[in-house]
Order: C-alpha cells, then structure tokens, then sequence
C-alpha cells in the first residue's frame, strides 16, 4: 500500500485524541458494538494505515497498536475476528491495495463491522498446492463476466456475502498470465454452497460451484490478467502468526498428554515414559523456536522461520496426538461422534475425544500449504538450492498436462 | 532358529485370495463400507453370510470332525489380510480367531462341541469378553466372577468393557474367575441378566461395548488347569495374526497411493514423478515387504504349532502395528486435501490401522514384552 | 549366454561322473590348490553353464549345485572367492558372454584359479550414481585406444593384473551410446593406483590414474559403443544375494549390542531398552524378510526385494552402531587406532571398537548403490511411478551440464 | 515461564562471532584440523594463544576482578558455536567452560584466585577430572579419595577415566572424598604422583584420557558444604553449553551439504534441484533453527542465573544431540562417496557430533532426567 507509508505525519498522540473523542462520541458501554465498530471505521480507526475513507487515517502501521491499546482503555471491544477472520485477515488488505474507490466504499465498511462475511475461492479439486493452475473460468459478456468451475476447502462460505474469486479469463496464456481476481458477491444466481465433511466428521469448509455466475466488471480487482499478482497480496496476509508471542509451557497438544500422564499412573510404562519426553521436547523446542520468530519479528528481522514453524506444528500435532490415543488405553479404541455437523475453522473445538485431535492433525500438514511445498519454500528462499526443472510456467495453460 | 518355515504364499492360499478378494470387490466397496457409517447397522450382515456360510472361512480354524475346515492360521492370515484390504464390516477376528481358538484350545464338552459347529457353519458368532486392548501375557482377568447355585448351576456376574462385537456376539466366551481360580465360561447372549453397550469407535467397521453380566448362567468349559493356556493360546493367536489385517491395511493404502501418483498433476506433471514423493513410496513398499515376512512367520509358526510363535506373534506385532498406520498416515497425506476428506477411503484405512494398533498390545507393548521372551532384560 | 541354455543335455550324471575322474587324476587331497583348480577348469567344471573351452560344459546352470556338493565330498576346496571376487563374481561372466575367443581363453582360467585377480573399474569422482556420464575417455590410435581419466572406489585395484574398464569413446553421442568396454591388463603403463582412504582411517578402495594407457584393441569387449550394454551384465553379477540364506537370529549388527546389554546391567535403563528391542526387532525383521527373498528366488520367483534388503541393511547398521556407542558410554569415545592401512573389502575386519563399525556403516547406504538411487528403482520398476523428467539421455554427452 | 530471555544474537555477539570466525578461516582450515589427527599433536597450540590469549576468551566466563572478561554464558555459546564449527583442536570446553565454572562456582580463595587469572590470561588450561560422559545430576564421584599427612597437607589418590584433556592439561579441579565428604581440590599437573595417558578418540579433536593420581598433593577449594553444588553447576553449565557446540556443527554440516548440493551435477543437473534432497535440506533447515532457539535459551537462562537452567540445560542436550549427529550424517549421505572419504571434511563433523552427543549425557539420559526435573514421573 503505498499510500500508508506514514508519510502524513500521523502522530500516537492525535490516535489517542481520536480515540477519546470516539469514545465521548459514542459510549462503548452502551453502543451497540457493530455500530460503534462502524463508527470506529469513519474515524479512520478501523486499520489506521489503511488511507483516509477506508477506515485509516494512512498513518503508520505500528501505530494500528496505540489505537487498539487506547480503546480497550477505553472499554471498547475489538473487531471480531472469529466471525469474520478471511474478510479482517486477507479481504481487506486486498481491497485497500487493489479494489477502486467505488469498491473500497462499497466493500470496506461493512467487512469491518462483520455485517459482511467473507471467504476465499481459490483451491479447487485440481488445484491444490499448484493454485496458479486452476480451471474456474471467467468469460466475458459485455459488462459482465460469466464465471463456472468449483472452488474447495472453502470456509465460512456458508457464511459470506462477498468472496476473493481467482478465475481464469485467458487459458490461451501461460498459466499465472491468464487469471483474473474480482470480489464476487456469494448472495448472486449461480453460487451454491455444500459442506465438505472431513476425516473427522464434521465440516470446517466448503465446495462452492459456480454455474453460470454473472459478475458485473466493476467487481473485478485490478486489470484484467492480473489475478496472480493480486492473489499474492492475499496469500502473504494468509499468514497467521504462529509465533506472534510466547505460549506457555506445556500449552499445545502436549498439555493433555501431559495431564494424562500425571493424573493416571496406571498407564505408565518405561517405553512410554521416553515417548512422552520426546514429545516434551519437542513442544518445548518449538515453543522456544515461535518465541525467537517473535523476538526477531519484534526487532524488524522477520526470518524465514515460519515455514519451519508451520511444519513442526502439524508434526508435533500429529505424533503427539497419536502417543495421546495409545496412552489412553481402552478409550483410545472409541470417539465421541461421527454425526456430520459444521464447525466454523477457529471455532472452538475443545473437550472432544482423543481420537478426534489424532485425526484432526492429519490437516496440519495439508491445510495452508502442506508440508511438502513449503519444505520446497525454505529448499527455494533459504537454501537458495537449484529449482527443480519446470515445463508448465511457459505453456498457454491449456496445453499443460492435467 | 535356522530353520524358516516357508514365508510364501501357497497355491492353495492364493486361491482363497482370489476368491475372497473377488467376493469382497463386488460386495464390499468403499463406499458402502463409509454409508454403513451414519447408519445404525455397523455390521454388513450379508457379508458375513456369504464370507462365513457361503465361502465356509468361518470355520478355518475349526478341526474337520466339529464342522469347520481343519485349516491353520497361514489360511486366516490370508484371510484376514484381504478382510483388512477392504475394511470389511464383519466380526470375523473376534469370532472365527479369537473365541474360536479359545474353544478349540479348551477341551472337548458338549457345550464347547456344541458351539464349535454353529461358528464353523457362521449360523453364530461368538466373541471372548475381554478388553480388546488386552496384550498376550496379560493376568487372568478378574473383572467377572462365577458361583454355583443350589443345583450347581453356574452364573457370572461382572463387566468386562470394550469387548469385540459386543453388540452382535450370540455366544460369550467368558474368562472367569470362579472361587478365585481362573475358568473359561460359554455364555449364551440372550440369557437372562446380559446387557451389552455398543460404544462408538474410531474404526467405526469394528466396534467395541461393554458386556455387564449380572447372575448370568453359563457353561464352565475350562477349569484352572486349562483356562490360562487356552486364553493365552487366544491372545497369541490374535496378536500374530492381526499382524495380516495390518499387512493388508498397509498394502491397500499403499495401492491407493500409488494409483493416485499416476494420475494426480500438479505443477504439469503427475505427483509421481516427484523424487521426494517417489522415494517416501519406495520405503513404504520396502516397510510393507518386510512387514509382510514377518506376519507371514507369525502365521506360519501358529500354523506349525512352534515354541517361537510367542516371539513371533509380539515381533510380527511390533512391527507390523507401525508399518500399517504409517501406510495409511501417508496414504492420506500424498492425497493431499481429497485424502483428508469424508468421500475418500483414506480415513477408513487410517481408522482402523490406528485401531488395529491398540488391539492386543501396543508396538511399544510388543517390543517390552519380547525383552522377556528373547532374554533381553529391561533395566 | 544363449549358449547355455542347457540344450546340450548334460546330467547331474555325468557332472558327477566328470568329478569322480577329475578327482582320481588330480588327488585334491595332495594336489596344489591352484593347480587342483587349473585341472577342474580344464574338465568343464568351474562353471558348468559356461561354454566348453570356457571352464564349462554348456550344462543347465542349476547342475553348477551338484559339482560343488559333489567336489566337497570328494574333499576338493572351492575356488578362493575372497581372493579374487570381483574377478569370479562379476569378470567372468562378462568374458564369457561378450569376450571373443581369444579373450576367453586368455583370461578366464587364471581368473578362475585366482592367479589373475580382477577389479572394475567404472565408477569416477564426476560419475557415481550418474555412471552412464563418465568422463574416461578412450581415443583410437592404430591398433590401440589411448586411454586418459581417473577412476574411483575400486577395490582390489592394487592386487589386480585385470580390470574391467568403462570409457568413453565419443563424446558426441549421448551418454549411453558413446562407451566402450575393455580388458585392461593393469600392468601396462600409465595405470597408478594408489588407496583411498576413509572416514574410519583405513583403506577399502583405490583410485586408479590412467595415463596415456594404450590398450590393444584385441581387449575390447564387445563392439565399439556398445559399453553400456556390456557394463550392465557386469553389474547384473554384482548384486550380492543378500537373501541367498537364513542367517541365524542375531546374526548382524545387533549381536554385539545384544551381548553388551545381556552382559552389562549397569548400562541399562529403561528408555536404551526400548532403543535396543527396536533395534531388536529391526534386525529380526530383515532376517525374515531375506529369508522370503531366499524362498522367492528357490522357488524360481525372484522379486525386486533385494533393493530393499540393501537399503534396510544399511538403515538397520546405522542405527544400530549408533545405539551401541550409545551403549559403550565411556568406551563410546575412544577409537583403536586411526592409522592408514589397507584392508581388502570382504576381508575380516572383526574386534574393531564400536565407533569403527558406526563409522563404517556410513558406507553401507552409499556403496553399491545409494539408498536413494535404490528408492528410485523401486519407484521405477516395482511401483512403476512416473519417472522424473530428464534432460540427459538425449544430449550429446559433451553438451550435459557437470 | 511466559516470560523468555532473548534469543537472539546482542551486536556484541555478532562482533565476537565475527572476529573468531575470521580468525577460525584464516588459522584453522579443516585440512590443518585433518593432518593433525595422523600427528602425535592433538592441540593446536598456536591457535589456543590466539584464541585465549589474544582474543582473551578463555576468560569469558570469570569476573574481571580476576583477570577475566566477566562476560555470561551467551558470549560463551557464541564461542563454542564458532570453534565447533571449524572442530578446532583446542581445549576450549574442559578449560574455560567446564573447570573455569566448577573454579568460580567455588569460593575464593588463594588457590582458586591464583589459578583463574592464569586460565583467563590463557597461560593455564585445565580440566574437570571426571569422565566426559558425566550428565548433570550425576551422584559425586567416588573414585579419587583425599586424607591429610601429618603438616596437614592433602594428598589424592585414585582415578579418573576419559577425562576431557587429560594429557594436556595444567591445573586440575578434582572432585574428591575426603573422610567420605565431598570437596573439590586444586592439583598441579606437574605434581609428583600424576600420571596420565591419552586414548584414541573418536573424535581425535578432542582427546580424553586417564588420570591417576598416587598420593598428589592438593589445595582443597572447597568443603561439602560447596563442593556437590559447585560441581552441579559446572555440570549443568557444561551440558547447557555444548548444545551451542552441536549448533555450530549441524550449521557448518548443512552449509557444506547446500555447497555441494548446488555444484554436484549427476543426470544433467546439479542433486540440489531433486526433490528428496531439497526435502532432506529443507528439514535439516528447520531443525537446526529450532536448535538455535532452544541452544540460545540455555545460555540465555545460565546467564540470567534462571532456576530454569537445569531444564533448560537438559532441554537443549535432548534436543540438540540429535539435531548435530543427523545433520551431519545427512553431510556424509548426501556427498555421496566423497562424503565418506578421509579426504573430505564431511567426517570431521560427523566425529565431533557424535562424539558431543555422549558427552554429560546422552539425549536418553537428558530426556529421562527431564522428566524428573518437569513433574513427569517414569513408570
């Protein structure tokens, strides 16, 4: 964005004054909370480096931090993320950096507040870990565009009024030439959404299939052929934070392992005993290994250690879940409930039976980015090792072998 | 030790594959077996007919003279192998292996050669009323006890939880105790004071309850001085030959693997062709052919009736549980997001390898209890 | 060896007929080792499958069982493997099936008597796993090809009178197409050895400088540009049959740690338990499973096992040495002796200390085959996957990357 | 515990990583570290100067009013990652990390205010006299007895096997029982009555030996009300700060892979371009920066005097070992044939990390006593 380089001059101190001047406005003790979160968004407060009318004040970004600070002195709840995560997490940035002014207007205000849900429409049944070559296609029609394929492991499509929808417009190009990115509006003719249940047996995501789906071009993001560029603002928002801050000790899934362990001496056995270090160590060594991402992110030296991150966490998760059901004995052998139900991602999912984390984690490694393609991230950006040889990035994409 | 029984499969047994794999390919698919789920029939009756009644393996490791097919565990294993592949929806370990091989490990009575023949023909399927976690060597269990009434009528009173088949055995093979010495019991399961539980379990295809017995009358079958080593006999029976079911398992994840490699592109070429992927399906293979000869001398030294079978069975255990839920880990993994979800088989593989591992002694159980056995003490 | 296809019906009769009158000749008990083997080559039963003239009969290659059973009643020694192995194992089959008349009778009866030892010489620093892309180039001259490269990992090299050499003869054909193979008698001019040491100190192998060697052409094997072809009978032989027999329990590696563990209580604790009962079950496991592979192979079903059998070899050793440095404590950081001396591969090298062993089984998933090239052969041939794309089969040699 | 140190590099560490390593490059190539092994020198004295003397790092860890830099633990690790690296051939470890901290955790004294000058100015090295094997926690050593002669002066006598620098060393700080009590004493090396002798090592960068000792004189420095605690902390400071030690392996082992795995050609193309090995490098990658995190943490908890550092110690020796000897087993696979030649460095690595993970305990030593140490009990 490079309108928000805090270039305005945007001071700590005039944040608080607007704050408080918030606040006298609007008593967030008794304000409805989307309507303050909608005021809160006029007086630029939203995303305070997002420009002036987008819910910013194009102030710097660190300064996004006296804001939240100074309002929940204030009493004021923050925007609520568990209902609306893909809009606050990766819609907006995208808006803001590659939406017009009719669209910023339209879409900004309302995602903010969570009046408006939204979710993601990239993956598709053929396009998982290579997402450049999907099939979705997007066909002009004069003022319009004609959109048909189906998107997969969608979240909170049940959910949202507006999608990012990547499609493809020109199969005749080389396959990240031909995509085109717009903001699709989930309510038009044409988008039918259904659970998509899992090994678990409920459903944390969504099949979305487009017939026929009639986008009017003012939704399109940025030009035409430019879908790939404007995916990326996207993707690199999709990031969560794994090492944001320090979690105590013993806080992930070892924490019922270890609980375990200490309340039923029964179920100990010497073998076990070293199993359930390793396990230990490991929940230990990344905790340590998430706290040094944060310290390097809070000293300006963001490090290629996500990646890292990321695959250590389903790795840990899916050992430690499965030492959790031979430790539970019996009870390892039963499950709570095979009933398909939704359950929204972040939601909660605690008190289940061990069997269900054991399966759950098998996503770990799959779910954003699975673990083969990142180790091919850090093999690619850290080692810098020779790529792999390609033959689909020069083809048009209809010609590629699928 | 220098003498190896044959690990391969004979003529005889790759007919009984073929034959039952081309029974389960017809009546058993995937699919079927996932729909079974969300219903409140977890067993495919018909199957059993056919695989019991019909192809008459019920009854393999039943003497010819008491109706069965005087077969050794070589020919179970085989069966349990193509069972395995397919998921089926049977009781056939808890029946035809395990209460089985406690019958024919107790001595000839009526009852015992009463009940031999139903289980051989399949007309009733039995189960032993233990945990189904419970590892060769355990103790005796103590969790059901057994007095005689006034006109020397037996009855059992106790529980015993996660029992195979709970819900569908019409027979009970009870280990009980009875003034405090351990017997082996034959319990009909509509008999008055039997309640059973179905619990709900990870590999929906093979569920578990809990069988409470309140002044049951039964048939002691076996006194102290036969019970121990008939209910070992079982436990040992069962540990070597679930190592095919995992055998099977393992292959079959491995043959889905493999097919979707073929055809899976990504990036303008088929997953296949990637080395990282190559080489993790090359070891897998690697792990399922020495998986393989293992459960195949676990069955050949039941088959021979060998001292080794103890060591066999724990060894063919712990390595066999492992290669089965790393199989099917992978299975699901290769796929990608298609293998995570409910409409793909890869869940019903990784349920019941996951399953297959608890049942009868854990790997790091196995490889405890084989300390023991090959004079490798532990500290 | 088309030759012997058994067609010429020769019995187990007359196999044993032949060995009775042999050994009435040549009294094995009072005759010359060497010389005893000379006279058994001379009557056809070195290699029964092998040509008359050639140390054979043309007999089914199955009756090569009854004249070694037959040869050790009548108290003959069997010829000396450890002496000359490559020669036996690998040599002689290559003469027998590409060598010309001339090169048969010249070189398969020394070999056969170990009075001429053999080594191979294929392997180059530039050219390991990738062996079709050797560098060793051979230029004719005359009657002779003038030979200059350098090869690597050959054992034997300095005992050897005879070497089987792959060279390349034309640089601009693709790899495969331009190497020819010769007989290199290792006493001409311009062949150096000298020891290659390794990682535990000592000396397995040499390197081999050939400079300006001329080679008559009467030492070619097979026709020009036909190497490739002659080299994969070479290594065809080379496979040991790692499953030929059932070792006994605790036949490897995990005999000296299992004697550690039964002899030493104090070294045992709970967790080094479950490390030495995997090992354990590692080690018992590949036993059966070579012992199916025995079985396969007798019941004329030989399966591609025998890639796995190495790979797990080399696993189970590394694993295992390492747990018995785990295990030696103290004893684990001392080493014998680091001086430089040759030791011939095959040889004894039995009451080493424990890192000598750890150190050397390093080797074992890189000799003969590395564990990664040998998983692609079963992603190849077994599991039939998708080969990877290659760019070097159908460049002429001299324009592939290196 | 919500509360960590930082684990990063200071500017100040940088710098100090900075000028070793330079002079690490410029004085102690591998192929040097290499030619000595086939020498009667194990030590590269010349390089000690440098580093001890010119740099002054031997005295890192005592208080300047005794001559040192009286900088923490974390400068220390930093020191260690650096000479791992470059498996430099001095006796850095048992001098001025394991005997200096057993010599400040003891009281002054006139012995020990003597001896640390020398070890910080460089022109003593010394040694801990208990075998190198020696985990945290250890009971006291029982295996060299003091008594007093008639003037009242201490004599030793007894053994100590794979001391750590043994034939080289000055000064040594011997853990003794006198009347059965524990204390330490300060021996010269020069005393008549110490002999000593040097074993082949694994790692021939860092040889152990034997220490016996016939009546030595000695400077008791500390009675038992000290001596079992100022042991505990050279132990713990010792085992924390190897882990710094197997970082600097596994990154130089990774670094020389990388190299490699871009200028190896086999098929046409450079071995780092294929996917089984990208994926080998890439966890190799990981690991070794969830090492770094957890090395930083031990130094940073022994600096800040944490009640954590015992956990964090052995945390780090679990953790770290592994990581070390893997990485540099991958250097020797992932070279091929030229990784397991005399001629390549590959080895050197491989020795050193093997070689620290038996060093104050193993990681199945560290993770048992980690359950001690985090409420986790054994069975």
């Amino acid at each position: 964005m490079p309108q928000n380089s805090g270039a305005t001059g945007v001071t700590a101190e005039e944040i608080r004054t607007r704050v408080r001047e918030l606040a006298a406005a609007h008593d967030p003790a008794t304000t409805d909370h989307v309507e303050f979160l909608g005021h809160r968004f006029d007086a630029g407060l939203a995303w305070v480096h997002f420009p002036v009318g987008c819910g910013g004040l194009g102030a710097p970004r660190a300064l996004q931090q006296v804001a939240e600070q100074e309002l929940a002195a204030a009493g004021a709840k923050p925007a609520n993320v568990y209902r609306n995560p893909i809009g606050l997490g990766m819609g907006a940035p995208t808006v803001a950096v590659h939406g017009t002014e009719e669209q910023r207007s339209r879409l900004l205000r309302p995602l903010w507040t969570g009046e408006e849900v939204w979710c993601q429409l990239f993956s598709e049944p053929g396009a998982g870990s290579d997402l450049a070559g999907l099939a979705t296609r997007a066909v002009r029609d004069g003022d319009d565009w004609i959109v048909n394929g189906q998107k997969v492991w969608t979240s909170f499509a049940h959910k949202a009024r507006w999608a990012m929808l990547l499609a493809r417009t020109d199969p005749d190009l080389p396959k990240h030439q031909g995509l085109t990115y717009f903001f699709l509006d989930m309510s038009l003719p044409g988008v039918e959404v259904r659970p998509l249940r899992q090994a678990t047996g409920q459903a944390e995501f969504n099949e979305v299939f487009l017939t026929d789906v009639r986008i009017p071009d003012s939704m399109r993001a940025d030009e035409v052929g430019k879908g790939w560029t404007v995916s990326n603002t996207t993707l690199m928002n999709e990031r969560v934070a794994i090492g944001g801050g320090a979690s105590p000790r013993e806080g992930g899934v070892i924490s019922p392992v270890a609980a375990l362990w200490r309340s039923r001496p029964e179920v100990r056995t010497p073998a076990l005993h070293d199993q359930v270090m390793k396990a230990w160590v490991e929940a230990e060594v990344a905790r340590l290994a998430n706290a040094r991402i944060g310290q390097q992110l809070a000293a300006g030296k963001p490090g290629p250690e996500g990646s890292a991150a990321k695959i250590s966490f389903a790795r840990i998760n899916q050992e430690t879940t499965r030492l959790w059901l031979e430790l539970s004995g019996e009870d390892g052998l039963t499950y709570d409930d095979w009933t398909m139900r939704r359950v929204d991602l972040g939601g909660s999912d605690g008190g289940r039976s061990a069997g269900y984390y054991y399966l759950r984690a098998k996503g770990n490694s799959i779910e954003g980015g699975t673990t083969e393609i990142l180790r091919g991230v850090i093999a690619d950006r850290v080692l810098e090792l020779p790529r792999e040889p390609r033959t689909d990035t020069k083809l048009p994409w209809k010609e590629i072998p699928r | 030790m220098t003498d190896i029984p044959s690990l391969l499969y004979t003529d005889v047994e790759d007919d009984l594959r073929a034959t039952l794999r081309g029974l389960l390919a017809d009546r058993c698919p995937w699919s079927d077996v996932l729909a079974r789920v969300d219903t409140d029939e977890p067993y495919d009756e018909s199957l059993w007919k056919s695989v019991a009644e019909d192809l008459g393996l019920a009854g393999l490791l039943i003497p010819e003279s008491l109706g069965g097919a005087g077969a050794t565990a070589r020919e179970a294993a085989v069966t349990l192998e193509e069972l395995a592949r397919a998921v089926a929806p049977i009781p056939y370990y808890p029946s035809a292996i395990l209460a089985t091989t406690a019958l024919t490990a107790s001595p000839a009575s009526e009852a015992r050669d009463n009940a031999l023949p139903a289980l051989a023909a399949g007309t009733a399927i039995a189960t032993l009323t233990i945990p189904a976690t419970t590892a060769p060597g355990a103790e005796f269990p103590a969790s059901i006890t057994g007095s005689l009434d006034a006109n020397g009528q037996l009855h059992l009173t106790g529980a015993a939880t996660t029992v195979l088949a709970a819900d569908r055995a019409d027979l009970l093979v009870v280990p009980v105790l009875i003034d405090g010495e351990p017997h082996l019991a034959l319990v009909d399961a509509t008999a008055p004071g039997l309640t059973r539980t179905r619990a709900t379990t990870l590999d929906a295809t093979r569920p578990v309850g809990t069988i409470t017995l309140d002044g049951v009358p039964a048939t002691a079958i076996a006194d102290p001085t036969q019970a121990p080593a008939a209910l070992a006999h079982a436990l040992v029976t069962g540990a070597a030959l679930l190592a095919s079911e995992q055998l099977g398992v393992a292959e079959r994840s491995l043959e889905e693997t493999v097919t979707y490699l073929k055809t899976r592109h990504q990036f303008g070429r088929p997953i296949g062709s990637y080395q990282a992927l190559r080489h993790r399906a090359a070891d897998l293979w690697a792990d399922i052919a020495a998986a393989r000869a293992t459960a195949r001398y676990a069955a050949a030294a039941l088959a021979e009736g060998s001292d080794d079978a103890p060591i066999a069975a724990s060894l063919a255990q712990a390595y066999c549980s492992d290669v089965a839920v790393h199989a099917a880990e992978e299975c699901v993994q290769m796929h990608g997001g298609i293998g995570f979800t409910w409409e793909h088989p890869a869940h019903l593989y990784l349920k019941r390898a996951m399953s297959l591992s608890l049942l009868q002694g854990t790997p790091t159980h196995h490889r405890a209890a084989l300390g023991g056995l090959v004079n490798l003490p532990s500290a």
